[in-house]
């Protein structure tokens, strides 16, 4: 085992495949002679050179295109967005193109694509660059969604990304890339559609992906000392979604609340809480709460920031309601 | 919109020998005639969704699939019937497409705006404007990557210039000089607007130099003339890795998709431009500078209707895609769960 | 009271509001001298002149931006997209300025403006043409959400929309605009946020919008022959919802179905459905279930259209289902 | 990147007088003190997100504040600092800004990205490269709709002109005519990525034909010039609607932003540059061809110094915005109901 920082784990991803596959190249702004916005990148140009470590132009639509383009004709790109708020404006390319040029071929081609970078609030960046997109992906039939939150499973995790022959949309985030934890020193990977129990409990089931973990994590800390057990589930791949490792806590707790970076209407949060009172509506003791972003536009002053993005107080305040409702 | 003056005249060019232009003309005249009969189906109510004929433009795709060496790809748009054709698609596959039968050439998936046929050099048919173009931009880059030789022609509608996207593929294949191509069928319309108020100039090639692009670009009144000008392109792009921006002056003889009626042209315009028709003007070489005789052009023409029939017969006999096809295509191993069905 | 086709009448609410503020123009491809792509606009340009019915080139992302500009500084555009599934390359547009410029601004701008246009599926357009945008739209903080589905309907609330200050997303069915009805002669607006019950009943409720209103009234006729009273409620405001209209139903039937053209991940139908769990929680004899699109890309054949897409047949079933759940 | 060579000799300019190089001077040195001050709190940790600098680039502001009439609107992107204070946003209000404060220019709600201030012409600084381009064009449509006879300009760094919003932004103000004028502040670098690996050509203005603008490009090392030279882009756009493309080759002595340490720069280069820096240039001219004395312009620093003092002690002592802030602005009537506090 060693420590590494997300951020690590993650070019150790890339670093690797590389390494194991010509075809890998990476692709984004700033990703080879900058060594990468946020780093994560760091040392592959000099490593790989400047064919397989491609800086790019301000032109999101365009690169993810050419990585969809390459991907169809053999290559496996890794795209960065800088951050994904700038994948809004290749929208078009990853929902007409990503997702559906498998199926509309009708299988001729298949685009093993990785579409990589942070998502939701950092800190102080205001509302364009603070935003949470796996609530649009996650909802296109063709892709599927990762959102890591510890250096093993981002590791685990993006090495099947990249081995996967399908468009994986791959979720970071800005602020966790120095959280460090453990990685196993040989090699591993962490199959796509699995749920990990982040921290096992029987009193009340917390769903989590993303920045949502520590958040969840600690407000868990904070209900222990109530005397409320959670058993935090970090959903990790969001699209498909493991309904099972839900389903199966929501049967033993009989209580769900879900803790989340995005914006409260519709989405993933949404989806998640529809398909527990559809699948364990027997079993559901108390409605389902999400606790999540107020549904605002993400204000730059730190105190309103900091009121909007999901605090484990805030998290507390929702699992003691859930945890304490009686019908 | 008067056909322009040829920005350059169209000389009669060499190699012009009889068996080239009877296979062009053949060609030519396969395209029009399985247009034709899709535009019979569609107005009988057979076929459905959208339906834009390339009927015109034959010359285009017709000249560039005789230039295509394997490895090469064409990628365009919804207009995409002349280009499955003359790659040498099953005319029958094609049909079946529009009749969105399990036969069709993406199995009932895509339809008239969405051919793909990998095997023959078709890299698709794109419906949203300008999409496609990063995309052909990714073909010629992985061509690069991986030393294949192969070039990547991108066509699109004058109409796509204006559009994000295109600026885009166009930019980033001439700043890592990728060996394409980008030829753009400026059929005077994108549905009913014409040129001017599509643009603020009249020649599109202007843009060429901001993507350190070559140019070209001349009327498509005759095939050799096409793939000759073609053949230079496609030979920089191979050669040097030199990309470059063609504009192509043509016109579609019929409306913009089959719900068009086209009124925003007068019957003047367009008969002006259908005397130039390349396929008309290949006839009349066959005719008048070969000899052959108006039997064998009938008989030529007989035996492509009697191909065109028999497409007709086999989209409306083919069974109609599985109900669980629907479910398939979307995940590589659904497909393989599915038995590699596709 | 004249019969009008929904195409007539929201024409006539353009046409209207046009003569009634010179400010008012609209803009969009083939909407003048083309008479319009789906013939809404017919008329107009001959009446109002070429500035104030704008023909555009093939630009989404430039002229919705355009639209933005020109509403920021007095002006209140109508915009069209020929289909909203262009307005995919408009997404950073809607979602980074129309969504956001009054608030980040700090309310020194107003953006009056409507976004309007056919959405999701018509008859064999294949996938890149049949998508239901509005899921996405209605999780914008700052924007408001319309989908109508009949012409009376359509008129009272695209004239609200032109006159409200905000900015507007405004859906429509290109196979709806042929649909007839009754439209009074005399002005009428109908408020923004308000749902409209379109069959009353006391035994389960079915929730619907746009092109899903057809399909459950149909599914609701033949669930009458069943002996179930359905109370359909179109919900027509996506954005903001109004709650109480649909729980009011919810606390009477104890049962609820959403019936709906649109992706089942996430998006208004999981946001609608979570609402009413949260909200009425006490309230439900059964899950919520969701009859929408299968979860793939929209195939071309019609055969596999008809399937994906909801029919009344399809819908009974589940409504049969919700209606005979017993825990 | 060294200087180019210009394109045209910065030739000295008429109208050299000097209460206006004075007033010049005065603004160029408020704006390099504000972002000093910036800088300097955002080092202590007193303020955060992000913080693009204009230091290098002030000219740009003053000459282009200097020429605007009332009603004519500036857009531009997050290195927006430069424009507030040149168009006499109060220093306090754009200090208290950045510290995320109640008072500060809109409220806490945008940061240093998003400074907007309608009553000075300050029509908003955008973080999304480009997106904000065909917003400016749309406020150039709405001036010629109203025929209000004002005048946006829209600036944008070299790195916008690759994306697509700005190709459709500037395509769509030449096809109409538009009384704009587009301004590349070509600072040579797009964060790390220098100019050469951009873009495919040189000189960016060889687009503006494609939309039918004129264009204009030099140098920029002296306000006086850059005044002239952009006043006849501005005139052409309000006297006869037709729009400009116009680069201006300067550069930004800091970093990106302030996490930026521009190792992709040698000093050299950095150097090579500041001996042109248009700032520094003015006080020379004051100081050597007006004999304005050393203590005069150490007190017109010290003043400026003062006024960004009392700007950090005003944002210092701001209080935050109340917690009820963060659900204002999204909608008319919530505000209208929050009783207009905005
Ligand atoms: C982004 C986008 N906007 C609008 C459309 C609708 N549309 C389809 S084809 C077309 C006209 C295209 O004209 P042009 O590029 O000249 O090609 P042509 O049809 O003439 O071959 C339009 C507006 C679309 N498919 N995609
Ligand atoms: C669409 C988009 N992609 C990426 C970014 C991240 N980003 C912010 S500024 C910048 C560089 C812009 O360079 P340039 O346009 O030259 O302006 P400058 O910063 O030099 O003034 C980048 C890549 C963004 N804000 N928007
Ligand atoms: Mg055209
Ligand atoms: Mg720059």
């Amino acid at each position: 085992m060693t420590v590494l920082q997300i951020r690590e784990a993650l070019r150790a991803a890339i670093d690797e495949e590389m390494a194991r596959d010509d075809r890998v190249f990476v692709m984004g702004e700033e990703v080879g002679h900058y060594d990468g916005a946020y780093k994560v990148t760091e040392g592959l140009l000099a490593k790989y050179g400047e064919q397989r470590v491609v800086d790019t132009p301000i032109a999101e639509a365009g690169f993810a295109g050419v990585g969809i383009g390459a991907a169809m004709a053999g290559l496996r790109p890794i795209v960065e967005f800088m951050t994904f708020n700038f994948s809004a404006v290749a929208f078009d390319q990853i929902l007409n193109n990503a997702a559906k040029l498998r199926q509309l071929s009708n299988g001729q081609f298949t685009l093993p694509i990785v579409f990589r970078g942070p998502n939701a609030a950092a800190h102080m960046l205001s509302s364009t660059h603070s935003q949470a997109f796996e609530s649009f992906y996650c909802g296109f039939p063709g892709v599927k969604v990762i959102s890591v939150a510890t250096p093993y499973d981002a590791k685990g995790l993006l090495k099947s990304a990249i081995r996967d022959d399908n468009p994986v949309l791959f979720f970071e985030s800005e602020v966790m890339y120095s959280v460090k934890g453990e990685v196993p020193d040989e090699e591993y990977l962490i199959p796509i559609g699995k749920a990990d129990i982040k921290r096992p409990g029987e009193g009340i089931t917390v769903i989590t992906w993303g920045q949502g973990v520590p958040v969840a994590l600690a407000a868990a800390e904070l209900a222990a000392r109530d005397g409320l057990d959670c058993e935090v589930i970090d959903l990790r791949t969001l699209r498909p979604l493991d309904d099972e490792a839900v389903l199966a806590s929501v049967r033993k707790t009989n209580r769900a609340v879900l803790v989340y970076h995005g914006w409260p209407y519709g989405g993933t949060g949404a989806e998640v809480s529809d398909r527990i009172q559809r699948l364990a509506f027997d079993h559901l003791d108390a409605p389902i709460e999400r606790v999540c972003y107020d549904d605002v536009n993400m204000p730059y002053a730190e105190n309103l920031e900091q009121l909007v993005i999901p605090s484990p107080e805030r998290a507390l305040e929702v699992i003691r309601k859930v945890a304490y409702y009686r019908i | 919109m008067s056909p322009p003056n040829d920005p350059t005249p169209a000389a009669p060019v060499a190699g012009h020998d009889l068996e080239r232009l009877r296979h062009f003309y053949n060609q030519m005249l396969r395209i029009r005639r399985f247009e034709e009969a899709a535009a019979r189906a569609y107005t009988q109510g057979k076929i459905s969704g959208f339906l834009h004929l390339y009927i015109g433009q034959e010359a285009i795709a017709v000249a560039t699939a005789d230039l295509m060496r394997p490895g090469d790809r064409v990628v365009t748009t919804y207009r995409d019937h002349g280009f499955a054709v003359a790659l040498g698609c099953d005319t029958g596959a094609c049909m079946a497409e529009l009749y969105g039968k399990k036969t069709g050439l993406v199995g009932g998936n895509g339809g008239s705006m969405h051919f793909f046929a990998k095997e023959q050099g078709l890299w698709g048919g794109y419906a949203i404007v300008g999409g496609h173009v990063p995309v052909a931009t990714g073909h010629a880059f992985a061509s690069k990557y991986l030393g294949d030789g192969a070039v990547t022609l991108c066509f699109l509608g004058e109409g796509a210039m204006h559009i994000g996207a295109t600026h885009e593929g166009m930019h980033l294949a001439g700043l890592w000089r990728l060996p394409v191509v980008f030829v753009i069928e400026n059929n005077q319309y994108a549905m009913g607007t014409p040129l001017r108020r599509q643009t603020a100039v009249d020649d599109l090639t202007v843009r060429a130099p901001a993507y350190r692009m070559t140019s070209d670009r001349w009327v498509v009144r005759d095939v050799f003339e096409t793939r000759a000008r073609l053949a230079r392109a496609i030979e920089q792009a191979r050669e040097e890795s030199q990309p470059s921006l063609i504009e192509l002056l043509t016109y579609r003889f019929r409306g913009h998709s089959m719900s068009d009626p086209g009124k925003y042209r007068s019957k003047d315009e367009v008969d002006q431009w259908k005397e130039r028709d390349p396929l008309h003007r290949a006839q009349v070489q066959l005719r008048d500078e070969h000899g052959v005789s108006e039997e064998e052009l009938d008989a030529l023409d007989e035996r492509i209707g009697e191909e065109m029939d028999a497409a007709v017969e086999f989209a409306e006999s083919s069974p109609l895609p599985d109900p669980e096809h629907r479910f398939r295509g979307h995940y590589v191993e659904d497909d393989l769960a599915a038995g590699g069905e596709g």
